[in-house]
């Protein structure tokens, strides 16, 4: 079975010390290595930020993608490989902001990804915009004035929209964010997990204090993660005036078949396993007769 | 020598089933021996307006449809106003007895204006939809054509499942036909009698070119409705089940690019579509293909822009578009397939060149050429001829047999590296960077690695030039005027060639299919011969004629058209003179 | 005041006999009438799909743009002319679709836009492909097996994300479409109105009948518009087995301010109405200085 | 004749203040009345990695930084091992006592190494991130610069609320200037003493454009972060509320151009921009705008691709998609301005030609011209230069005069309608729609209006093409060799051109600002002296060589860079020999 030796190579991570994106890089190979499936197994599928470079630091099948179409190329690989577990890992502003559209349809449609974000509210590599997850009055050099907008809620956004798994960790809590991610690739369909992450260059004022002093786990609170309106209303806390950000599995539901299951042409053997012309030759041969 | 050149319209409005009659009526006459071409003209609207479907039908080839009109099926009135001026005066007009003749609509018409009860027949018979199946029986009579073949292709679209409706179009075809026989007899001679001909396949290219990349081994395609794209789309939905791939409709254009590449990475052949407005939304999408070096086709099937523009109308006005858009510098092909065959084997290529460059493939094509539908034999769409070279893709045994560590991204002497797709085995763990990379894929901004993948891009770009193949000669070795085509304005061009020679005149076509890279040495030979060459195309700014210019030194006069119809061997003939 | 004539040309739709199109057709027309405001007050900016041909019947300051970017262009034209009213109307495909990440931050950002919705569950312009909010099974060429991905959930989705109101229409109900129209010209901030509209070529199963055996006006049953978790629970019942349609207002607020009303260079006046330079002379030779 | 000619060059940590620092340095010399240029080089991260910034002061102006550096500020001992075989022998190296000199980094070095507690002074005096204070003080006094240039920049960074930082950076750099001058005075004789001048900005290429957007009256820009376009976002957005401008930044890039285009129609001058993946996801976007007619300004920053390519590096490689991108064909302008200066003069530029044409202006610039400050007499960018030309803009009392219905997409003889934008009344009541539409705006098919539409931006491109100018011509007016520049490789070339002579040989260079619609005669006639024609770019491919030939028939020799890395005259000459 890989360790989380396996799963690291030399390259060293250009992250500002300090970033929030080491806990997640830990905890990934932490999850990868208890998972059971090795290097060639799991397909990470990044955007473009500074959390996105995560395939490049880690021994991993990996795909390093454009700003915001993480899902849709994740999608398309799973689909032609669904033999391979596939992880989405990518920034609030490539998964939330530019890759909006396909968020809102890839949780509609169920597909066997897992999709952490590492949500620092800011988009770092470009240095330091506000993003669809700053909170208001966020100031930043293209908000000034403060940020408008007003937050974008991917959890509650997610409920509504049929995921099936929904979960929140926390960077530095990396015993609950590595069994997220296991518990993320055992499960059927998609799975969110929007990870809180400090940015310590961009986002000073949600440093580690801040965040530790919001974070709380709903399981502790006796949370249903069945119970979709229940759900929902955990989600209305953070963004919010709560000043509670609930952390864990917000929402769960193993009973939903996923998108690939349902696909005729892989139901039996991923396509990538499939030899080349799949079908007796008079199949082909008969193509033409339909337009005689 | 040509002895029968009929030329049938159906006319109605949408909704009338004018189109579905038309591809019908096409696949009888075909089936009685004869080559047909099928064109329709519809507007962007799902009910009412003006719809028609014009069918040349010949013992000879046919290229394209022509300005004059034999057979007039008038499905309403303002099928009447509308095409009464192109009736020859061989012909018929088709119409019910209850249609309203337009005021001096038919004034002067020296043809057979058979009006018959089409619609009190379906009734009685069937159903009032029914209409078209007696309307085209009547047209079948009056031309002598077997009422079988009609009977045929309508039945037979109603499968398994539909034993009384198609007996009650039985039913309505035999009437109508009959009582056309007894009132009018067969107006035209000689008439369509049957005659020996090889099996011809009835087809529009884009149904070849999607049933060629599924012979082609395509087993991924994602995309998003857009006229004139969509048939692509919905034939391989509808193939998916039988044929095992797998066809995602997306959320947008961006999705399907996307996706299309993240299954492309998976090592299986993928594609996705799009007509100009959805292919814009693309290019970033191509840029990662062309980044991570997946082999990719687009079917980029052109109507007139910019924005919405007509679409349901035709152009080729995405030529340039289609070989410089997207940022940084990366080599593409894109081939312009002419006919249902060459769309077949555009496919088959397609493929095959991807995967051998690791790169974009784009086929060309149109709206004309998306809804016309041509008799072919059906020997030119054989899965024999299917060869499939995956290039330089390796399996894992083959990897392991490499004695060194695997490199994803090589760099090589043809610019393409040795591909192992992910998850086989651990020489497969590596990173596909959108970043420039290393030849192992880690990302790096190191300007030797620049260099390199720059080099890199070049070395393929020049492979594929090699590939690139001549263009078509049609006619004469040497002409006093050559016609430069690319693409559909093929059809018309050759019509017009044909005519120009049986008039005593003095012409050849060139038809270029492999585009770019231009193959500059073989477009050289290829136009060494010649005098005056003019350039047609379907649009306004002379796309070919200037890329030929700029890539050859070579100068033509451009015949364009771009009010979005069809070209004809008429416009071009009108517009040549000059 | 410009009367239901004013608001009429002489082009004839394009639709279908018996389409939603022209019942939602007419309660714009009589919403505008009993608004007060003239065509060359309201912009009416549409996608591309049949019923974004809405401008090109109505006389009605028209932008027709492209397909999914009709809340982007209008967000643009709303800032520049703060002092027109703008009001969106496209289709599912157009809104839900492609148009899915304008649809997601422009629900956040509370401009003060009405967002109509045609919403048949289908693309009728391009001849019957399932839509986002197609019916899970729904057969159509592109979905020859049945479509597989959940239904969007259109006001579920703009609950979550902080909408200011949000309605649903039928498109047969003109009473109650052409009053929801006028109250969501007169709301702060971004105004959400899912019309159901029967389409009768292509979704023919969901036809009058269908729809009318599961429309209930939310206000019946004493629903409080101001209870977002309450409105998510409306809003959970369809798309969904409840065989149920909520219509009506599901959620509104007016105590948040409009994007528009926040932005200083406009708070007293539309850019559109601005003299050229509105500064005094010294501010723009005074730019160079930053340099120096 | 050039008295003084110095390169420093600060290394160090991103992370570290080196841009920043260096940006200021530069300044403090141009107050001391010396022309700067001055080019940063840093990786894609944020803090670590190894950035450095580059300044080339002197007293006659200069163009492009040179390879050769006099005077090294190493913050890191990593600085000394990548810089330091680029010292000159005149020079000095300023570093901190406490950094480690690496093994044979310095051997042979013949320069002053200037090593001094600049840490322990930052620290004494203020905190610890004032050690560049304390280097650029160094610095200062060992090449004679006053040093109340570099104080004065750094403590009006601190602006009114700084007084207490401001005082403790004053006291580090004096303190670390007295010492310097103790342990070594001033080691580059003649030094920087302080010279008349007239007032000097010191700014670059994306902010000089984005200033002359303000005053051109922009009032409107939507855009998404993009490195390097994303300074002129940052810029707007930071000037927005003062000069009254809504900046919005969008949700992607689709929503960036469709909101621009959306605000154009309301009549106000609108831009948007972005690097070329960003752009890619616009062209959709810019369609409309040509379909609607409404002028829009696109600001487009190249980087090297494909895909993500090198983010923070430079290349010229996006003109062919500049001109060619996008579906259907349509008239756009093409602008590739080569200083601040000319970046201003763009921006004026282009939002009068957008508004008289009804069309799209592209601003093309690139990663180099971004990041690169030059210093320019302040009168360049004078308010007075800006004249406003709204074309056919209509106001509401206006279009009552007509006396006729209006028509919005009315047919004239130079392809441009009267503009009435919309809430201006009873007329302003109208559809702008972006299919096909007529005269009024009604969707139509047409196929008349289909040709009047095509030739509207038929006789749109050919007003725009009168209107271009001609290249510069820097040099002599006849030469032996002709280097032929766009856009940023005119600084390097520049200086090559001026050593190429200076050493007795014979250039000229031609630089070309107005690219697109390419003003062929002039062109023709600015060429036609010439004999040896060289083009250089920063791309692999020749592109400006390649439209040059396609447009004119003319061939240049190219001369390519394409390592992400900005040229310099040392490359030029040394690839020049071949
Ligand atoms: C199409 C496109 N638009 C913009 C960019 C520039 N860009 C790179 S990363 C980034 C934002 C990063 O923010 P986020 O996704 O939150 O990641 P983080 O850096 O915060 O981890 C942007 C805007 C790009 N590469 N491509
Ligand atoms: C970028 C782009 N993609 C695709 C299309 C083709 N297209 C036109 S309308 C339409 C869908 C229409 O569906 P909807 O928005 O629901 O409107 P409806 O016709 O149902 O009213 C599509 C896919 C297009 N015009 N542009
Ligand atoms: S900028 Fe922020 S997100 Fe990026 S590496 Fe630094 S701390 Fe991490
Ligand atoms: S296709 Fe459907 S939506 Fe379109 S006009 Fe016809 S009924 Fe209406
Ligand atoms: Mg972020
Ligand atoms: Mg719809």
């Amino acid at each position: 079975m890989a360790t989380v030796q396996d799963f690291s190579n030399d390259v060293r991570p250009t992250w500002c010390p300090g970033c929030g994106d080491f806990g997640i890089w830990n905890a990934l190979k932490r999850a990868f290595a208890a998972s059971g499936y090795g290097p060639d197994e799991i397909m990470m599928v990044t955007g473009i930020g500074c959390g996105s470079k995560m395939n490049d630091y880690t021994r991993i099948s990996g795909l390093h993608t454009l700003h915001g179409r993480t899902l849709a190329v994740a999608t398309g690989f799973k689909l032609a490989n669904s033999a391979m577990k596939v992880i989405c890992v990518h920034g609030d502003g490539d998964g939330y902001g530019e890759g909006g559209n396909h968020f809102l349809h890839t949780v509609r449609r169920n597909i066997g990804l897992v999709d952490l974000v590492e949500n620092n509210h800011v988009y770092g590599l470009t240095r330091g915009q506000y993003s669809p997850t700053s909170q208001p009055g966020f100031k930043t050099r293209t908000s000034p004035a403060g940020a408008l907008d007003a937050p974008l809620n991917p959890v509650a956004l997610a409920i509504a929209e049929g995921a099936t798994f929904v979960a929140r960790g926390f960077a530095l809590d990396l015993g609950q964010l590595s069994s997220l991610i296991g518990q993320a690739l055992e499960h059927r369909g998609y799975a969110l997990i929007d990870v809180m992450q400090p940015c310590v260059s961009f986002n000073r004022a949600m440093d580690y204090d801040w965040y530790r002093s919001r974070v709380y786990k709903v399981e502790d609170e006796g949370h249903d993660p069945s119970d979709r309106l229940a759900a929902m209303a955990r989600a209305f806390e953070y963004p919010g005036t709560s000043g509670r950000i609930p952390t864990g599995i917000l929402y769960r539901r193993e009973d939903v078949p996923a998108y690939e299951e349902q696909v005729a042409a892989i139901k039996e053997q991923a396509l990538a396993a499939q030899p080349f012309h799949a079908r007796p030759t008079e199949d082909y041969q008969a193509l033409v007769k339909e337009f005689i | 020598m040509v002895m029968i050149d009929l030329t049938f319209r159906i006319g109605g409005e949408a909704g009338q089933g004018v189109e579905s009659g038309g591809a019908g009526f096409a696949k009888a006459l075909t089936r009685g021996g004869y080559h047909v071409v099928g064109t329709p003209d519809y507007y962007e609207r799902i009910r009412g307006g003006h719809n028609f479907f014009t069918i040349r039908a010949s013992d000879e080839p046919v290229y394209a449809i022509d300005d004059e009109v034999d057979v007039l099926i008038a499905m309403d009135s303002e099928s009447l106003v509308r095409h009464a001026d192109k009736l020859s005066a061989k012909g018929a007009v088709v119409v019910d007895e209850a249609t309203k003749i337009p005021e001096g609509a038919l004034d002067g018409y020296s043809g057979t204006v058979a009006r018959l009860p089409l619609l009190q027949i379906a009734i009685d018979n069937g159903a009032a939809v029914m209409v078209n199946t007696a309307a085209l029986a009547a047209a079948a009579q009056l031309v002598g054509l077997d009422l079988q073949h009609v009977v045929g292709v309508i039945t037979e679209n109603f499968g398994r499942k539909g034993g009384a409706v198609a007996e009650a179009n039985r039913q309505v075809a035999q009437q109508a036909a009959r009582l056309a026989a007894e009132r009018y007899g067969q107006v035209i001679r000689p008439g369509l009698a049957d005659r020996p001909s090889e099996a011809q396949a009835v087809l529009d290219c884009n149904r070849a070119f999607a049933m060629g990349a599924i012979m082609a081994g395509c087993k991924f395609a994602a995309g998003y409705p857009m006229t004139p794209w969509t048939s692509v789309l919905e034939y391989l939905a509808g193939h998916a089940d039988a044929y095992g791939l797998v066809v995602k409709h997306a959320e947008d254009e961006i999705g399907a690019v996307n996706m299309a590449v993240g299954a492309a990475h998976a090592g299986v052949r993928a594609m996705t579509g799009s007509s100009g407005g959805g292919f814009d939304l693309m290019v970033e999408g191509l840029s990662l293909a062309a980044a991570i070096e997946v082999p990719l086709v687009v079917y980029l099937a052109q109507r007139p822009g910019p924005a919405t523009g007509l679409s349901t109308r035709t152009a080729q006005a995405d030529l340039l578009m289609a070989i410089y858009s997207s940022h940084g510098e990366w080599p593409r092909i894109v081939l312009a397939p002419h006919t249902p065959e060459e769309h077949f084997q555009a496919a088959l290529r397609a493929f095959n060149l991807a995967e051998r460059y690791q790169s974009l493939v784009i086929v060309l094509s149109d709206e004309y050429s998306s809804t016309t539908v041509m008799s072919r034999p059906a020997s030119l769409f054989a899965f024999e001829q299917v060869t499939i070279d995956r290039g330089k893709l390796l399996t894992r045994a083959e990897v392991e047999t490499l004695g060194q560590p695997y490199l994803r991204f090589q760099m090589t002497a043809d610019g393409v590296s040795p591909r192992l797709p992910p998850g086989n085995g651990p020489q497969s763990v590596y990173l596909a960077s959108s970043n420039l990379h290393t030849e192992k894929g880690h990302i790096t901004e190191d300007p030797q690695v620049a260099v390199q993948a720059a080099d890199k891009r070049r070395l393929k770009g020049e492979g594929m030039q090699r590939e690139m193949r001549a263009p078509y000669r049609y006619g004469p070795a040497e002409a006093e005027l050559t016609l430069i085509t690319w693409g559909s304005s093929y059809g018309a061009a050759r019509e017009a060639m044909e005519q120009i020679n049986a008039q005593g005149g003095s012409a050849n076509l060139v038809q270029f299919v492999d585009l770019w890279p231009l193959p500059v040495d073989a477009v050289r030979e290829a136009l060494s011969a010649t005098k005056r060459l003019v350039c047609i195309e379907t649009n306004a700014t002379g796309q070919f004629a200037h890329l030929l210019r700029a890539e050859t030194g070579l100068r033509a006069e451009s015949l364009l058209r771009y009010d979005g119809r069809p070209l004809t061997a008429g416009y071009i003939l009108a517009h040549l003179e000059a």
